[in-house]
C-alpha cells in the first residue's frame, strides 16, 4: 500500500489570539521584505462581545489550486504531498493568481520608485522552491526549506497557542476533532477548507 | 540590442528592494490585509470562480480565435476584393494638422506596444514565462502610459467629428462599400461610421482599460470611502474580467484599423504621416465632407497646406 | 477524561508532524519526478542547511513566561532562530516578539559605539573617553552633593546576577536611590 | 505567581483581573486555553475593556477602572451569604477573615452595581461560576496594581482565594503575570529602593549581613552613604524620581538628584512623561547604557552631558533569569557582544574601578562559607557562575540556596525531561521541578512549583504560609491551625519560623553543640545551612507555618477598603470612599492623595483613561520599535475610542485627536474606532515614544538610530496618582478630555 500525505494548514479560531507570532515568524525565518505578508492574522468583529475571533491565513495549498490553473506562464506546481509551489524564475508578477485565490495569499513586493510589482511571493509551507535544496538561490527567493530538514513549517511550529497546525490532513483533522469534542461542540469544517479542498 | 534589453530587464527586476516602513508612516491597513480579506472568502464564488472559469476555459481560446480569425477574414478580403487605390494626382487636402498626428502616433505607439505584449502575457506559457514575458508585461505598462497620456486629448480633439450622424446608418448598410470592388460615393463626413465605431471603442474602452489596468497594477488601494459595496479583491476580479473582455473587442478592432490603414486603402498610412488626403479619396470615401468643404470654399486653404504629390 | 485523551492526542499530533515532515522530505529531494509513493526519508536525505552549526539553548527576552529559544549559530553568526519544541513551558511556542528575538541582534538600529551629546549634536567617542568623563563627573557630583545626588535605574533586562550586582553597585556608591520596572 | 503556568491546566475556573495574557503573555495564555479544553474550565475576564483575552472568555465583566475591590467584596458577599466559602480552610489557615466578612456584608450586589457598573446578574453569575468550580485560579497583572489602591487590590485578590480555599492548591493560587523576562529575578534581587536583595529590607541587621557576605567592613559601607541614617531610608522610586530633580513636592534628602544612570530602563513606561522630560532637562549628567537609543536620551532637550553607552542584548551575555513562575532558567550566551557594546556587568565593573570600590564590589564572588562564616576562598572569579553562587549563598528568605549554576545549567540542558503540567522531571531529572521554582531550600531540594501547598511533603515543594510576623497579635494566634499540617511533617499544625534558639524545641530534636556554634541566628541568615537541613529532615519549611493575614496591622488599611481613584468619574462616590490623606516622605518625597481628589475633575475631564499593552510591543517598546517586522504591525500611536463617543466630538475613524490630562499635559494621536472600549472611556497603548506633546523629537536621535516606529507616549497623559505603599503610578484609572486636532 502506498501512503499518501496531504499537507494542510488549520487555524483554530477558538485558540487564535491575534498575537501575530506566525506572521513575524514567517517574515523572520524567510527574511521577507516588510509589507509582504505570506501569512496574515486577522481579527473579525473586533471589540464586539461574543463575536470577536481571530484567524491566521496564508496559502491553503488547495487541491486543484486556482492559482495553478490560471497562471498564464504555468509557473505553479503541486508536490505529491499537496504543497503548492511556484517558480519565481518563470513568474511574471501578473497578479492572476491573486484574483483567482479565495484567500488573498499571493503577495507582490513593490519597487519603491515606480511601484512596479515584482514576481509573486507566497507561503511555501517552508518547503523552499524549485531551486536546488539549501542553495543560496533557494533561500533568497523562497526562504527556508524546513520540510527538507524534517522540520515543521515555522509559523505552525511557534504558534503561541497551538492554534495553527500543519501536517497531514488525517492528523490535522484528528486534532481538530479532539479539540471540538473536548469543548463539547460538534466538529465544524475548519476555516476555508470547504474551498481549499474539495 | 540584446544587451540593452538585458540592462532594461535588470533595472526592472532589481530596481530596488521594498523600502522599510518609514517612522510613523503607517502602511495601508485597508483592503487586502484587513478583515475584508476573510470576509471576502465566501464571496469567492461570485467573481473569483467566474474569473477562474473564464481564464481556464475561454481566455486563451477566444484570443486565439481572434488572433487567427480576424486576420484571416481580412486576408480573404484582400485576395478577393483587394485594396482601394486612389489617385493622388489631383489636389491634396490637409485633413490632420500636425498636433493631431503627433497625438495619434503616440497613441499608436502605445497600442503597438500594448497589443503584442498583451498577447505575450496571455500566452506566457508558450513563451516559457520568465524574463521575456516579464519584460513584455513591463512594456505593456509603458504602452499603457503612452496611451494614457494622449487618450483624453485624442478624445476631445475628434469628439465633434465623431458624433453619430444619420448617414452613418447608410454607411453601415453598405458596410462602407468595402465589399464591392468599384468605387462609389460613400456617405461619410470626416470620419466614417467604421472609424467612429473604432473611436468610441478605443477611447472609452481604452479609458476603462486604463482604469482597470491601474487597479490591477496598484492592487491594494483604499476604496473604503467610495462605498462600492464590493470587496477590494472582488473589484480586482471584476477589473481583470472587464479588462480581458474589452481587450478582446479592442484587439479585433485594432486589427481592423491596421488592415484598413495598411492594406485596404492604399496610401492611408501616408495620409496619417503627412496629414493629407487626395481629392479622389475624399470624394469617394468621405463624400459628405468633400461636398462640405467645396461648398464652404475651404478646399483652397486646405490644399495649399498640402503640396501635390509628384506622379510617379 | 476525554479531555485528557485529547491532550495526549495533541502531543501525539505534534510528534507525528515531525514524522510527517520527514516523510515529505523524500519529495523535497526528488521534486516533481518523484514516485507517487511517499516513503520515510533516510538520515542522509535529511540535510542541514548550516552544517556544523551550534545550537544554543537560551531564553526569550520579552516577557516573564520564559519561553525557550534555540539559536542556531554558524561561524559566530546567529543565522536562524530555531524552535525549542521540547521546552516544558512553551513547547516551542512564541508570540511575535519572541520569534523576533533574532532581530535584536540583526537590526541595524543597535547603538554601535559610545555616544556623547555636545551642543545638542551626537558625537562618537571612545569607551575610554566615555568612562573617564562620566566617572569624573559622577565623582565630582558625589563630592559636591553627596552620593544621593545620583539615581540608578536598573531594569528587568538584566539577568538575575546583573540585577544583584546593580543593587550592590548602588549600595557601594552609597545610595538607596535605585529602582527598576518592578515598581510599576 | 504562587503556582506556575502549566498548573493552570489543572484549574476548573480561571478569573482574570486586569490582565490581558492573550496580548502580554500569549504563550502563558496557551495554558489557559488548554485548561478550557482539558477541564472545561470557566474563563472569567474582569476588565474595563473587551480585550483579546476577553474574546476567549466564557464570562466577561466590563468593570469601571479602579473598582476591583468592591467587585471582589461583592463576590465575597455572595460567597459568605450562600456559604460557598471553605470554612475549614479559613479556620486553620487565615487570620481574621471575620473582619472581611463584616465588610463584605456591606457590599450588596446593588451597591456593587452602582460603584463598579457591573449589573447584579453578571456579578451573581460570575460568583456562582467561580465559587462552584474548584480549584479556581486568579490571575492579575498591572490592571490591578497600577492604582492608588494597588496594594489593597493585591491583598484583596488573595483574600478572595483564601475564602474559597483556593490558595496552595494545584490549579488554584494567585497567579500574577509579570511583565518583562527577568522582572521576577530583578525584583528578587531588589533592584529596588526599599530593600536589599532577597527582600531583606534596609535595617542595620540586613546591611550587616550583606556587608559580611560581600566581605566588606560594615563601617566602610556605612561611610559610603551620606549619613548612616540615609542607609536605612528608602530611596527615590522609578515612579517619582523626577521630583527629586524638580522638587515641586518637598523632598527628603539633602541634595536634589543631579545625575541619572539608566541601564536598560524604558523611561517612558512611567506616568507623567512630561515631568520626566522636564527632570531630564534639569539633570547635570545623564548616562544611558542600552542596546538601542533609549528615549531617555531623546525626549530630553538637554544639549550636553548626555551619554549613551552601547550595551549588549540579553543574547550576548550569560546568566540566570527568573520567570514569572519563580523558576530560574539559564540563559546561555548566543553570540559575542556586537560592535563596541559591553555587557551590563562589564560596564559596572569598569565604573566600579573608576569609583574606587572594584575590589569590594567583586569580592563576594570569591567567597565561600567556612564554619558558618563567609570567607574569601579564592582569588579569581568567573562571571556569571560565581555571582550565581554568591546569590545562592546569601539569599535565604526566598530560598535561593538550591540555585547553583551547575543545577540551573543541567536543567537547561535537559529541559525536555520535564512535564508541562506538573513541571516534574523524569528520567535523570526525577525529583526536581523544572527551573527549581523558589523556595528551593537546599542544594538537594526539588523546588516548589506551588506555594503554600500543605498537601505535599516539603521535600516535594510543600509548605505553609510564612510565619513572618510573630506568633500572636492582640492575643490571637497567628500560627496555622491544627488541621493545617504539612504532609509528612513531624510538627503538627502551625509552628513559628525557625531560629537558632527555637529549632530544637520546635522540631523536637537535639543538635550537637559544634553545629550550634556555627549556626546562624535564624533561618534567614543561617549561612551554615543547618537550619534548613534539620527543617527538611523534619519535613517542615524553615520559615514556619502560619495563617495568612487577611488583616494587616502594618498597612494604612488594615483590611482592603475601597477608595475611589484620585481622578474619579464618580465624584459623588469619592465623598463616600475618599482616598488617603496626603502622605509625607513617601520614598523621600511628598505624595498627594486627598488634596487631588477633593476637586471634581470629571466636570472638565469627563472621559476615563486606561492604558495597556499591544501584542507586538512590550514595556516602553524600545526593542520592538527597532524591529522592522514588529514595528510594521502597528507603526503608529493611536487611541482606542468607541464610535459613539467619537461622533460626539465630531471625530471620525483615523482622525487625529488631542488628549488632555488634568495635569495640563497633552498628546496628539490617531483615533481608532473599536467597540472594545465602552463610550465612557478611551484606551491608550504606552509603548511609543519619540514624539512629545505633538512635537516630533526624531532629530534628537543619534544618526541612523531612529526606531522604525515612533509616537506619543501614552504615559504623558497618565494622571497623577500613586499607591500609598509601593508608589506604583495610577495609570489604569485616570481622566482625560479629548478634542479633534
Amino acid at each position: 500500500m502506498y501512503e499518501y500525505a496531504r499537507m494542510k494548514f488549520y487555524c483554530d479560531e477558538d485558540r487564535c489570539i491575534d498575537c501575530h507570532g506566525c506572521e513575524v515568524a514567517c517574515s523572520d525565518a524567510n527574511e521577507l521584505p516588510v509589507g509582504i505578508h505570506r501569512r496574515k492574522v486577522i481579527t473579525l468583529n473586533e471589540g464586539i462581545e461574543g463575536k470577536e475571533f481571530s484567524v491566521s491565513i496564508a496559502c491553503m495549498h488547495c487541491t486543484d489550486a486556482p492559482c495553478f490553473q490560471v497562471c498564464p506562464v504555468e509557473c505553479f506546481y503541486i508536490r505529491e504531498d499537496g504543497i503548492v509551489l511556484h517558480d519565481k524564475d518563470k513568474c511574471i508578477g501578473c497578479g492572476y493568481c491573486l484574483y483567482a485565490c479565495p484567500f488573498g495569499a499571493p503577495q507582490f513586493p513593490r519597487d519603491g520608485a515606480f511601484g512596479i510589482r515584482g514576481v509573486m511571493d507566497k507561503c511555501t509551507m517552508c518547503a523552499g522552491g524549485p531551486a536546488p535544496t539549501f542553495s543560496i538561490k533557494e533561500r533568497e527567493l523562497y526562504g527556508q526549506n524546513r520540510i527538507a530538514e524534517g522540520k515543521v513549517p515555522m509559523c505552525a511550529a511557534i504558534c503561541s497557542t497551538n492554534a495553527l497546525i500543519v501536517g497531514d490532513a488525517a492528523h490535522v483533522a484528528a486534532i481538530k476533532r479532539a479539540r471540538d469534542a473536548a469543548k463539547g461542540k460538534g466538529a465544524m469544517t475548519p476555516y476555508g477548507w470547504d474551498q481549499a479542498y474539495k | 540590442m540584446k544587451k540593452f534589453l538585458l540592462i532594461c530587464l535588470n533595472v526592472f527586476l532589481y530596481a530596488g528592494v521594498v523600502p522599510l516602513v518609514e517612522p510613523n508612516q503607517a502602511p495601508s491597513k485597508g483592503g487586502l490585509i484587513s478583515p475584508e480579506l476573510i470576509e471576502a472568502i465566501p464571496h469567492w464564488h461570485k467573481y473569483g470562480e467566474l474569473f477562474l472559469y473564464l481564464q481556464t476555459h475561454w481566455v486563451k481560446l477566444i484570443f486565439l480565435i481572434v488572433l487567427i480569425a480576424v486576420p484571416s477574414v481580412f486576408l480573404i478580403h484582400y485576395l478577393i476584393i483587394g485594396p482601394k487605390i486612389f489617385s493622388h494626382k489631383g489636389r491634396n487636402f490637409l485633413i490632420f494638422p500636425s498636433w493631431q498626428r503627433i497625438i495619434h502616433w503616440i497613441a499608436a505607439a502605445g497600442w503597438i506596444l500594448l497589443v503584442p505584449t498583451g498577447f505575450i502575457v496571455i500566452y506566457g506559457a508558450f513563451f516559457g514565462g520568465g524574463p521575456f514575458v516579464r519584460f513584455a508585461r513591463y512594456l505593456h505598462v509603458i504602452g499603457a502610459v503612452l496611451f494614457a497620456i494622449v487618450v483624453l486629448p485624442m478624445t476631445i480633439m475628434w469628439l465633434k467629428d465623431m458624433l453619430p450622424r444619420l448617414w452613418d446608418i447608410k454607411w453601415m448598410m453598405i458596410l462602407g462599400g468595402y465589399l464591392v470592388k468599384r468605387k462609389q460615393e460613400i456617405p461619410a463626413h470626416k470620419f466614417n461610421a467604421g472609424q467612429k465605431m473604432w473611436y468610441w471603442f478605443a477611447m472609452f474602452g481604452g479609458i476603462i482599460m486604463i482604469i482597470t489596468g491601474v487597479m490591477m497594477y496598484f492592487q491594494n488601494f483604499d476604496l473604503s470611502k467610495w462605498h462600492l459595496g464590493l470587496f477590494q479583491i472582488d473589484l480586482l476580479r471584476l477589473a481583470v474580467i472587464i479588462h480581458l473582455t474589452l481587450a478582446l473587442i479592442l484587439v479585433a478592432l485594432f486589427f481592423t484599423h491596421l488592415y484598413m490603414s495598411l492594406f485596404a486603402i492604399k496610401g492611408s498610412l501616408d495620409s496619417m504621416i503627412s496629414g493629407c488626403k487626395s481629392e479622389e479619396e475624399l470624394k469617394y470615401l468621405h463624400s459628405i465632407f468633400y461636398k462640405e468643404i467645396i461648398k464652404k470654399g475651404e478646399d483652397k486653404e486646405l490644399s495649399e497646406k498640402c503640396p501635390p504629390l509628384k506622379e510617379d | 477524561m476525554s479531555s485528557l485523551k485529547e491532550l495526549e492526542k495533541v502531543k501525539v499530533g505534534r510528534r507525528s508532524f515531525l514524522k510527517m515532515a520527514a516523510l515529505s522530505t523524500a519529495l523535497g529531494a526528488t521534486g516533481l519526478n518523484a514516485a507517487p509513493a511517499v516513503r520515510e526519508a533516510t538520515c542522509d536525505e535529511l540535510k542541514d542547511p548550516y552544517p556544523g552549526s551550534k545550537k544554543v539553548k537560551t531564553i526569550c527576552t520579552t516577557c516573564s513566561v520564559g519561553c525557550g529559544i534555540i539559536a542556531e549559530v554558524y561561524n559566530g553568526v546567529w543565522v536562524r532562530q530555531e524552535v525549542a519544541q521540547d521546552h516544558p513551558i512553551s513547547h516551542g511556542s512564541h508570540c511575535c516578539k519572541g520569534i523576533d528575538s533574532i532581530d535584536t541582534v540583526r537590526t541595524a538600529k543597535r547603538v554601535k559605539h559610545p555616544l556623547k551629546k555636545v551642543n545638542g549634536k551626537w558625537q562618537r567617542i571612545s569607551w575610554d573617553q566615555a568612562v573617564n568623563e562620566i566617572s569624573e563627573k559622577m565623582l565630582e557630583l558625589r563630592k559636591k552633593h553627596g552620593p544621593d545626588a545620583a539615581m540608578f535605574l536598573g531594569s528587568a533586562k538584566m539577568g538575575t546576577e546583573q540585577a544583584y550586582y546593580f543593587r550592590k553597585f548602588a549600595a557601594m556608591w552609597g545610595t538607596n536611590n535605585i529602582d527598576h520596572q518592578a515598581r510599576i | 505567581m504562587t503556582n506556575h503556568l502549566g498548573d493552570i491546566q489543572n484549574s476548573k475556573a480561571i478569573i482574570i483581573f486586569g490582565a490581558n495574557p492573550a496580548v502580554n503573555h500569549p504563550v502563558g495564555f496557551k495554558h489557559i486555553l488548554k485548561a478550557k479544553e482539558r477541564n472545561n474550565a470557566v474563563l472569567i475576564v474582569v476588565d474595563p475593556r473587551y480585550t483579546k483575552t476577553a474574546a476567549k472568555a466564557d464570562l466577561y465583566v466590563r468593570i469601571r477602572p479602579g473598582t476591583d475591590i468592591p467587585f471582589m467584596y461583592g463576590m465575597l458577599h455572595l460567597i459568605f451569604k450562600y456559604g460557598w466559602e471553605d470554612e475549614e480552610y479559613i479556620k486553620n489557615r487565615v487570620f481574621r477573615m471575620d473582619y472581611i466578612k463584616k465588610e463584605a456584608k456591606k457590599w450588596t450586589p446593588e451597591k456593587v452595581a452602582d460603584v463598579t457598573g457591573v449589573p447584579t446578574d453578571v456579578l451573581i453569575q460570575v460568583t456562582r461560576a467561580y465559587a462552584s468550580n474548584k480549584p479556581g485560579t486568579l490571575l492579575w497583572a498591572m490592571g490591578l496594581t497600577q492604582h492608588s489602591i494597588g496594594s489593597s487590590n493585591t491583598r484583596m485578590a488573595p483574600i478572595l482565594q483564601l475564602a474559597l480555599g483556593n490558595m496552595g492548591k494545584f490549579g488554584g493560587g494567585c497567579n500574577i503575570l509579570r511583565g518583562h523576562d527577568n522582572v521576577q529575578g530583578a525584583t528578587d534581587m531588589c533592584c529596588l529602593s526599599h530593600s536589599l536583595p532577597g527582600y531583606y529590607g534596609l535595617s542595620e541587621g540586613s546591611w550587616k549581613y550583606f556587608a559580611h557576605n560581600w566581605g566588606v567592613d560594615f563601617k566602610w559601607l556605612q561611610n559610603r552613604f551620606a549619613t548612616p541614617k540615609m542607609m536605612h531610608t528608602k530611596g527615590f522610586t522609578l515612579s517619582k524620581w523626577w521630583q527629586g530633580v524638580l522638587q515641586e513636592e518637598k523632598i527628603y534628602q539633602p541634595t536634589p538628584i543631579k545625575a541619572l544612570w539608566v541601564q536598560g530602563n524604558g523611561i517612558t513606561s512611567v506616568a507623567q512623561t512630561a515631568k520626566v522630560q522636564q527632570a531630564l532637562d534639569k539633570l547635570d549628567l545623564l548616562v544611558v547604557a542600552e542596546p538601542f537609543a533609549n528615549e531617555a536620551a531623546v525626549i530630553t532637550n538637554k544639549t550636553d552631558n548626555v551619554y549613551i553607552l552601547p550595551t549588549t542584548t540579553q543574547f550576548e551575555d550569560e546568566g540566570s533569569v527568573t520567570a514569572t513562575n519563580r523558576t530560574a532558567q539559564w540563559r546561555s550566551k548566543v553570540i559575542d557582544p556586537l560592535y563596541e557594546s559591553k555587557t551590563d556587568e562589564e560596564i559596572m565593573f569598569t565604573f566600579a574601578k573608576k569609583f574606587g570600590f572594584y575590589d569590594e564590589f567583586v569580592r563576594g564572588m570569591m567567597m565561600g562559607v567556612r564554619n558558618g562564616k563567609a570567607v574569601k576562598v579564592k582569588d579569581t572569579f568567573k562571571w556569571p557562575e560565581d555571582a550565581t553562587r554568591e546569590i545562592a549563598r546569601i539569599i535565604k528568605t526566598i530560598g535561593l540556596t538550591g540555585w547553583t549554576p551547575e543545577r540551573l545549567k543541567k536543567h537547561q540542558e535537559n529541559w525536555h525531561m520535564f512535564d508541562e503540567v506538573t513541571l516534574k522531571g523524569i528520567g535523570p531529572m526525577k525529583g526536581e521541578y523544572y527551573g527549581l521554582p523558589w523556595p528551593c531550600w537546599t542544594e538537594y531540594h526539588s523546588g516548589s512549583p506551588v506555594l503554600y501547598n500543605i498537601g505535599i511533603p516539603v521535600m516535594e515543594g510543600g509548605m505553609g504560609f510564612r510565619a513572618r510576623f510573630g506568633t500572636e497579635y492582640e492575643g490571637e494566634n497567628l500560627l496555622a491551625g491544627p488541621f493545617a499540617t504539612i504532609k509528612g511533617a513531624k510538627v503538627k499544625g502551625g509552628y513559628p519560623e525557625l531560629t537558632k534558639e527555637n529549632i530544637e524545641k520546635v522540631l523536637g530534636i537535639k543538635i550537637p553543640a559544634r553545629e550550634k556554634a556555627i549556626m546562624g541566628k535564624n533561618w534567614k541568615v543561617d549561612l551554615s545551612g543547618l537550619i534548613a537541613k534539620y527543617a527538611l529532615q523534619a519535613g517542615v519549611a524553615p520559615y514556619g507555618n502560619a495563617k495568612a493575614r487577611a488583616y494587616v496591622w502594618t498597612f494604612p488599611d488594615k483590611i482592603p477598603m475601597h477608595r475611589e481613584p484620585l481622578h474619579t468619574p464618580r465624584y459623588d462616590l469619592a465623598k463616600i470612599y475618599p482616598t488617603y490623606p496626603d502622605k509625607k516622605d513617601q520614598y523621600r518625597v511628598d505624595t498627594k492623595f486627598i488634596s487631588i481628589q477633593k476637586k471634581d475633575w470629571a466636570k472638565d475631564f469627563p472621559i476615563i483613561l486606561t492604558t495597556g499593552r499591544l501584542v507586538m510591543y512590550s514595556g516602553a517598546g524600545l526593542i520592538e520599535r527597532n524591529s522592522k517586522y514588529l514595528a510594521a504591525l502597528e507603526p503608529e500611536m493611536f487611541a482606542d475610542i468607541n464610535p459613539a463617543l467619537a461622533y460626539k466630538y465630531g471625530i471620525r475613524d483615523g482622525d487625529m485627536i488631542w488628549i488632555h490630562s488634568p495635569e495640563g499635559a497633552k498628546i496628539k494621536v490617531k483615533a481608532r474606532f473599536t467597540y472594545s472600549v465602552s463610550p465612557d472611556r478611551i484606551f491608550l497603548p504606552f509603548h511609543f515614544a519619540g514624539i512629545m506633546e505633538g512635537k516630533n523629537m526624531s532629530k534628537n536621535y543619534p544618526e541612523g538610530l531612529i526606531p522604525y516606529a515612533i509616537g506619543e507616549s501614552g504615559n504623558t497623559v497618565a494622571n497623577y496618582g500613586y499607591d500609598i505603599v509601593t508608589q506604583i503610578p495610577e495609570t489604569k484609572a485616570g481622566l482625560v478630555r479629548i478634542e479633534k486636532a
